[in-house]
């Protein structure tokens, strides 16, 4: 128990924290309020449930209607935002990867050994925006494969995706986690995780605004401790949070277990990695979405997550989960200080 | 044997289970070329009679015989004219009649019609108005229109209901006036039955008046003037003073016993 | 006689009919033997599914003199009878996109509890929205409609703005209005107000002019010439269009319930095609159709109720 | 003397019309000197708004005799200048959800051929869609309203069909049908076909039955009574309800633009909102706003040329 | 003092630039409590000219008077009834009777309104009729209905533009009899002009008839009957006869005029 440094700047004013539950990626964020770890970090958060329009969603971030967004935006468009002006700040981490090439059985092998040749001309399914596509065109650009050579075709949806691949219609498609089992059942399989060429790639980070940061940032820091405790929990107990996730994200259980646990393709941590974002920043420079001009780096503050991660060290020195999250600290993050 | 025989016939309307006796038991005959006019009062069925002359609607009960034969359905040998809604408001005057000749003669080119519709049309007076369409004519300039076109069809008989009902009392003179003219040009006698409620178009105009109450044919009047007619001798002879005061009568008559029973129907 | 005539006439043509209202039936007995036969989909119970067909044959007995009834449960019936063959039945059907019947029904049962707070927050959003897009699209209609020059001026202004999609405008409601629920109300609110507000400024703009000349012999005051003369002449043309205003508004539901609902019928059938999960996607659609139908139906009786001058 | 009277009418009331003319001209003043003020957005050039401007000032000078293109200049210089100011003057703006006006229009000259891709692409979807859409539901709407037994079993079901959101449906669009640009075009066909139906189907069983009467008499042939009678009668009320088509047509084609395409207009204000773009995403709405007058223009002309028998 | 006077009064269309005159510096009067009829063929001017004397038009030229006085606008003074839309579709019959009694005196109570509405229903023989929607009477009743609101408003002059124009033939006689006999027994004599196509119409109904034409007023009748009139006694008078052909031959003069020259105006 950390209530010993009950947060002091709020004031007993509630975070207003945006998530989404139309897939797994603010799970942990559920976890922190449903496990009651937000309690016991004496702040108060309200969760606002914003599925998947990107720019409601930022919207209500720059207008302050939320101070932290988690879920939903992925991070091709609050970058690109970024990149026009929009002072946003990556102060955590949600979700990493979780994206795989599904193509029908029977060419499965074609994604074995990419080189230039064995992606030339495919017409590849992609849903615009989504983290993975960009992950994975990142990774092929920086292997020397000109993306000029593959055809990427934007649908609106994952399920359209597998359609058109059953059809023959196209190669393959990048599809994202929540959709892999769907496209199991539909006869396509995994060709390759978008992690194995670009591992550990980001989708959801957490987001606010510098104001915020400013006014609220001790609030924030026992946000992120919530978020670590929730990390860990869902680890040590697995059965309650899998059903203390289940009442907010309201999907098949069997479903959510196997995204929550079973799948090795897909990382809930709250670690801002932000190394990783600049590659991804990187990786949409590559793609066309942008065109580098900002800083990535001054978007970007790691330093709350790493007085939560102190503090707890500090409180629990032995505790596995923080000592492998303070291992990591330095590969995602740069030096410790 | 006669044009037109009415055999026992009754009509009822069926509105979803409310049902109305509109004919009832109707007898009476037209003969060949003879110019018949049917006189009544609102409601009283002749609208329902001339429809089922135009095959529009069967009747529930009794027959009707056209040439002595059981007649069914709409028919190239019949021609109407209504008050309202007569021409296409979507086909200037000369396409309405072209149209009306393409029906009844699908054979006709589109050139032969077009010639035929402008022959009508000098025929009614309308040269030079083809190009309108209905709405820019006034009524009486439609119905002339609409006389042309059925005329162009080429039907023996001619069924016209109350079709100059809308139109002002000057312009209804020239019409009654018009209507005498054309027929009286025709090749053939048609074979007429005109729907009026006007005393004085009826006389001007038919062989024989048909006075229409309850349901049926109350009266009969031969109207006693040859042709061709001059309305003012007609309008000033004793026979047409008398014949207006019994037609007259018979709708006073009806009047009077509705208001002096309980049933008030306006 | 007459009435004898018609007699005769009603045994003679009875046969026809009487086969016509035996088919839904017929068909609906087909439809339970296909039901019982073994097929690919045997696992999902088929209760629910047995107590919708259960339900509508019994409506249709009870109405069995509607042939408007017995004509769409005929067709109904039919769709019932393929797609179970279909989805049953019939191989490699792609059981994802194409749920059988029974798996779609049984959601009914298993999810009622979402369903029916579905319908209470989608009735608010949609009762608060319709209600000021009706009210403020009436009166601003029959204003702008009234005045030559605003009509002019207004309508060709409103027939351009009408078409923004409401992906455009959400992140504006969402910036300027208070609290999410009213920038869901708005995108309600839009979808269905341009649409009235130029309907009516049409209608009103065509109200016989006799009518109005008639009315100002009268010297009506202003608010009397519009509650009194304007409102009910544009009525049953309002009235006319609100089921397509219906259609509209269910259509943008999914849009709207996008903006922190957590539930809502358009929230139910969009998160669960965020899944995938088809066949509560299908069930969700469903009852959104039966939605739509009740209140297309109470508006026929408002309309019935309301207008009853013609 | 009449003449004489109407002519001293004229003069007298000639002064405030005169001041009317000179509003707008006066607006345009005003906002080429706030422009021209010193400003938060002095980056952008403002070439192409002044261009924008200057267009639009020349229309008016052009057409200076029409009181409603007056009118709306007005109004679009109202709102120009509160754009102007509350983005360019005022402080603490969220410039980038309120880009300035000179920012959106400059998108105008910088993505110029992206946008007429956009159009060109974006017209031929809609073009085959609303084709197939018209033709199809006048043809099925006609049938359906002259029968009264299809009316009354087939509008019901139409009426549920209708508000199914095409986000539902693009999955099996995609997967039945044979390409992703006939998926496309579908999209937009089912977003106005339903409309267009059930619109002409009402129209159709609203004629007057003495005019059916009067065509009955004729003896007209089935094909005449559909083409001469039927077809002509509804066509009015399909060219009134044509904008509202278009509007609902640009509504969908965000969701049918999604599928597939790389370029068109709701293809391009699609993808900048999703990247959060709203000056791109403002600039595609006031070309989808150009493209809609046009095209209701272009409407209302075909009207006029076909529809001259009232 | 004159009631109403016309003095040199044009009328002058104006629809978007093309300009039509209707009216030509028209001159006529009406006395107190007298009952004047324009008759005149269509299109010649006479619900133009109602429309100025209702106020819904302004002239173009010249002005009217009022008791003497300049007047602009309607007026509570004024009571008009035309051939259609004279009630409102959406009121049944005793609302739109109570609705204007509201109109002209907002101090009537509902129920006093209501009441008042049954009586002047009474009046004009629709006692019970009260609580049909217009589309449930039949022409007679809606135009009878339309007077009793008129009347019930209390104007001291009454507008008439062919207020049985779309009535048949005997409903007429019924409407114009109830006409004569309602404004007996008004306690005031009310100053009426009345439009007609019908010569016998006119000749029945008022005192004096204005033959309209040319845009002006070209004729004026004086009718020689006394009143209370019994229609049967002045059908059969030698006066009638005459005053009736007079009013023809202004008719028909005009359309022979018309015939002769190029002129075809229906
Ligand atoms: N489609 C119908 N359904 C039910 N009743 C009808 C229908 N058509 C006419 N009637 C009724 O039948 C009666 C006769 O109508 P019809 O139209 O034949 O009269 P009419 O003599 O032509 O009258 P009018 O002089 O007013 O034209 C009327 O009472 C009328 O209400
Ligand atoms: N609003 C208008 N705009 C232009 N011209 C008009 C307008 N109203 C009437 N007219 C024209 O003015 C002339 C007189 O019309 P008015 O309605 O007064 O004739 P009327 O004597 O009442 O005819 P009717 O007997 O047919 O009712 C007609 O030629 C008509 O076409
Ligand atoms: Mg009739
Ligand atoms: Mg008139």
């Amino acid at each position: 128990g950390g209530t010993k440094s009950a947060s002091k700047d709020g004031a007993g004013e509630p975070l207003e924290v945006q998530i989404n539950t139309n897939r797994v990626s603010s799970a942990l964020t559920v976890l922190a309020e449903n496990g009651g770890f937000n309690k016991e970090e004496n702040i108060k958060v309200n969760l606002h449930v914003m599925n998947v329009a990107y720019a409601d969603i930022l919207s209500a971030l720059s207008s302050n209607k939320v101070h932290v967004t988690t879920g939903g935006v992925g991070s091709t468009a609050p970058l690109r935002m970024m990149e026009n002006g929009a002072d946003f700040v990556v102060i955590g981490g949600q979700m990493g990867e979780g994206a795989d090439i599904v193509t029908l059985p029977e060419r499965a092998k074609e994604w074995e050994n990419i080189t230039a040749e064995t992606v030339k001309g495919k017409k590849i399914g992609v849903v615009r925006t989504a983290s993975g596509d960009i992950a994975l065109r990142g990774a092929l650009s920086r292997m020397g494969i000109d993306l000029s050579t593959i055809e990427y075709v934007e649908l609106g949806n994952e399920p359209a995706i597998i359609e058109a691949i059953k059809k023959g219609e196209l190669d393959a498609g990048n599809v994202q986690a929540n959709l892999r089992d769907t496209a199991h059942q539909a006869g396509l399989v995994s060709a390759l995780h978008v992690d194995k060429v670009s591992p550990n790639f980001i989708c959801c980070r957490v987001l606010t605004r510098p104001e915020t940061l400013k006014t609220r940032r001790s609030d924030l820091v026992h946000f992120m401790r919530a978020q670590l405790k929730a990390y860990r929990y869902l680890h040590t107990h697995q059965d309650e949070a899998l059903a203390l996730i289940n009442k907010s994200i309201e999907v098949d259980e069997k479903v959510l277990r196997s995204q929550l646990f079973e799948d090795e393709h897909l990382k809930l941590e709250p670690d801002p990695t932000g190394k990783r974002v600049e590659e991804f920043y990187d990786s949409m420079k590559r793609v066309g979405y942008i065109e580098g001009k900002i800083d990535i780096k001054k978007q970007i503050d790691v330093s709350l997550y790493r007085e939560a991660l102190e503090s707890l060290l500090k409180e629990e020195p032995n505790d596995p989960t923080w000592l492998k999250f303070r291992a990591d600290y330095e590969k995602n993050n740069g030096a410790w200080s | 044997m006669k044009k037109i025989e009415f055999s026992n016939v009754s009509l009822t309307y069926d509105d979803d289970g409310t049902v109305y006796n509109a004919l009832n038991q109707m007898n009476f005959s037209v003969e060949q070329g003879e110019f018949v006019s049917i006189i009544g009062s609102s409601g009283c069925g002749k609208s329902s009679t001339l429809s089922i002359l135009a095959g529009l609607r069967e009747p529930t009960e009794g027959q009707y015989l056209i040439d002595g034969k059981v007649s069914h359905g709409t028919g190239r040998n019949r021609g109407v004219v209504f008050q309202h809604y007569s021409l296409f408001p979507w086909m200037r005057a000369d396409e309405n009649i072209a149209f009306g000749i393409k029906q009844a003669f699908p054979e006709t080119t589109d050139k032969e019609a077009a010639d035929i519709a402008k022959e009508y049309l000098e025929k009614v007076g309308l040269a030079g108005f083809g190009k309108k369409y209905p709405y820019q004519l006034s009524g009486g300039m439609q119905q002339r229109t609409a006389i042309a076109r059925t005329l162009a069809m080429q039907p023996e008989i001619l069924l016209l209901d109350e079709p100059f009902g809308a139109i002002d009392a000057r312009n209804r003179i020239l019409l009654q006036d018009l209507l005498l003219e054309v027929l009286g040009k025709e090749k053939e006698k048609k074979t007429i039955v005109f729907v009026t409620h006007d005393v004085d178009e009826a006389i001007l105009l038919s062989d024989r008046i048909l006075f229409m109450d309850k349901k049926r044919i109350l009266e009969e009047f031969e109207v006693p003037f040859s042709r061709p007619r001059k309305r003012e001798e007609i309008f000033q002879s004793r026979d047409y003073i008398n014949l207006r005061q019994s037609l007259l009568s018979c709708f006073f008559s009806g009047i009077q016993e509705k208001i002096g029973g309980e049933e008030v129907v306006l | 006689m007459t009435t004898a005539a018609l007699e005769e006439k009603k045994r003679f043509s009875f046969s026809w009919p009487a086969v016509q209202w035996f088919i839904p039936h017929v068909l609906f007995a087909v439809l339970l033997a296909l039901i019982f036969t073994p097929g690919a989909d045997d696992s999902t119970p088929h209760g629910a599914f047995l107590a919708v067909l259960g339900i509508s044959e019994a409506a249709l007995l009870i109405n069995r003199k509607s042939r408007a009834l017995t004509d769409i449960m005929t067709i109904l019936y039919l769709l019932f009878i393929a797609w179970e063959f279909g989805t049953t039945k019939a191989d490699s059907v792609n059981l994802l996109l194409y749920p059988s019947p029974a798996k779609v029904f049984a959601i009914f049962a298993s999810d009622w509890h979402k369903i029916l707070d579905g319908i209470r927050s989608s009735m608010y959003l949609l009762g608060v929205g319709f209600t000021l897009a009706l009210v403020l699209g009436v009166l601003l209609g029959i204003l702008t409609g009234s005045v030559a020059r605003l009509r002019d001026s207004l309508l060709p202004l409103a027939k351009v703005i009408s078409p923004i999609p409401p992906i455009i405008y959400t992140p504006y409601a969402v910036a300027v209005l208070p609290t999410f629920e009213i920038a869901s109300i708005f995108v309600i609110f839009s979808s269905i107000f341009w649409q009235i507000y130029i309907q009516t400024a049409l209608s009103v703009s065509g109200i016989d002019k006799k009518l109005l000349d008639s009315a100002k012999t009268m010297n009506l005051s202003a608010p009397a010439m519009f509650f009194h003369v304007l409102w009910p002449y544009c009525l049953p043309n309002i009235m006319k269009t609100l089921p397509i205003s219906v259609a509209n508004a269910f259509m943008v539901l999914t849009a709207a319930e996008m903006i922190g609902a957590t539930s809502g019928l358009g929230y139910f059938v969009r998160y669960y095609a965020d899944f995938a999960d088809y066949t509560r996607v299908i069930s969700g659609i469903i009852i959104i159709g039966i939605v739509v139908s009740v209140l297309n139906y109470g508006i026929a009786e408002l309309e019935r109720k309301v207008v009853r001058w013609h």
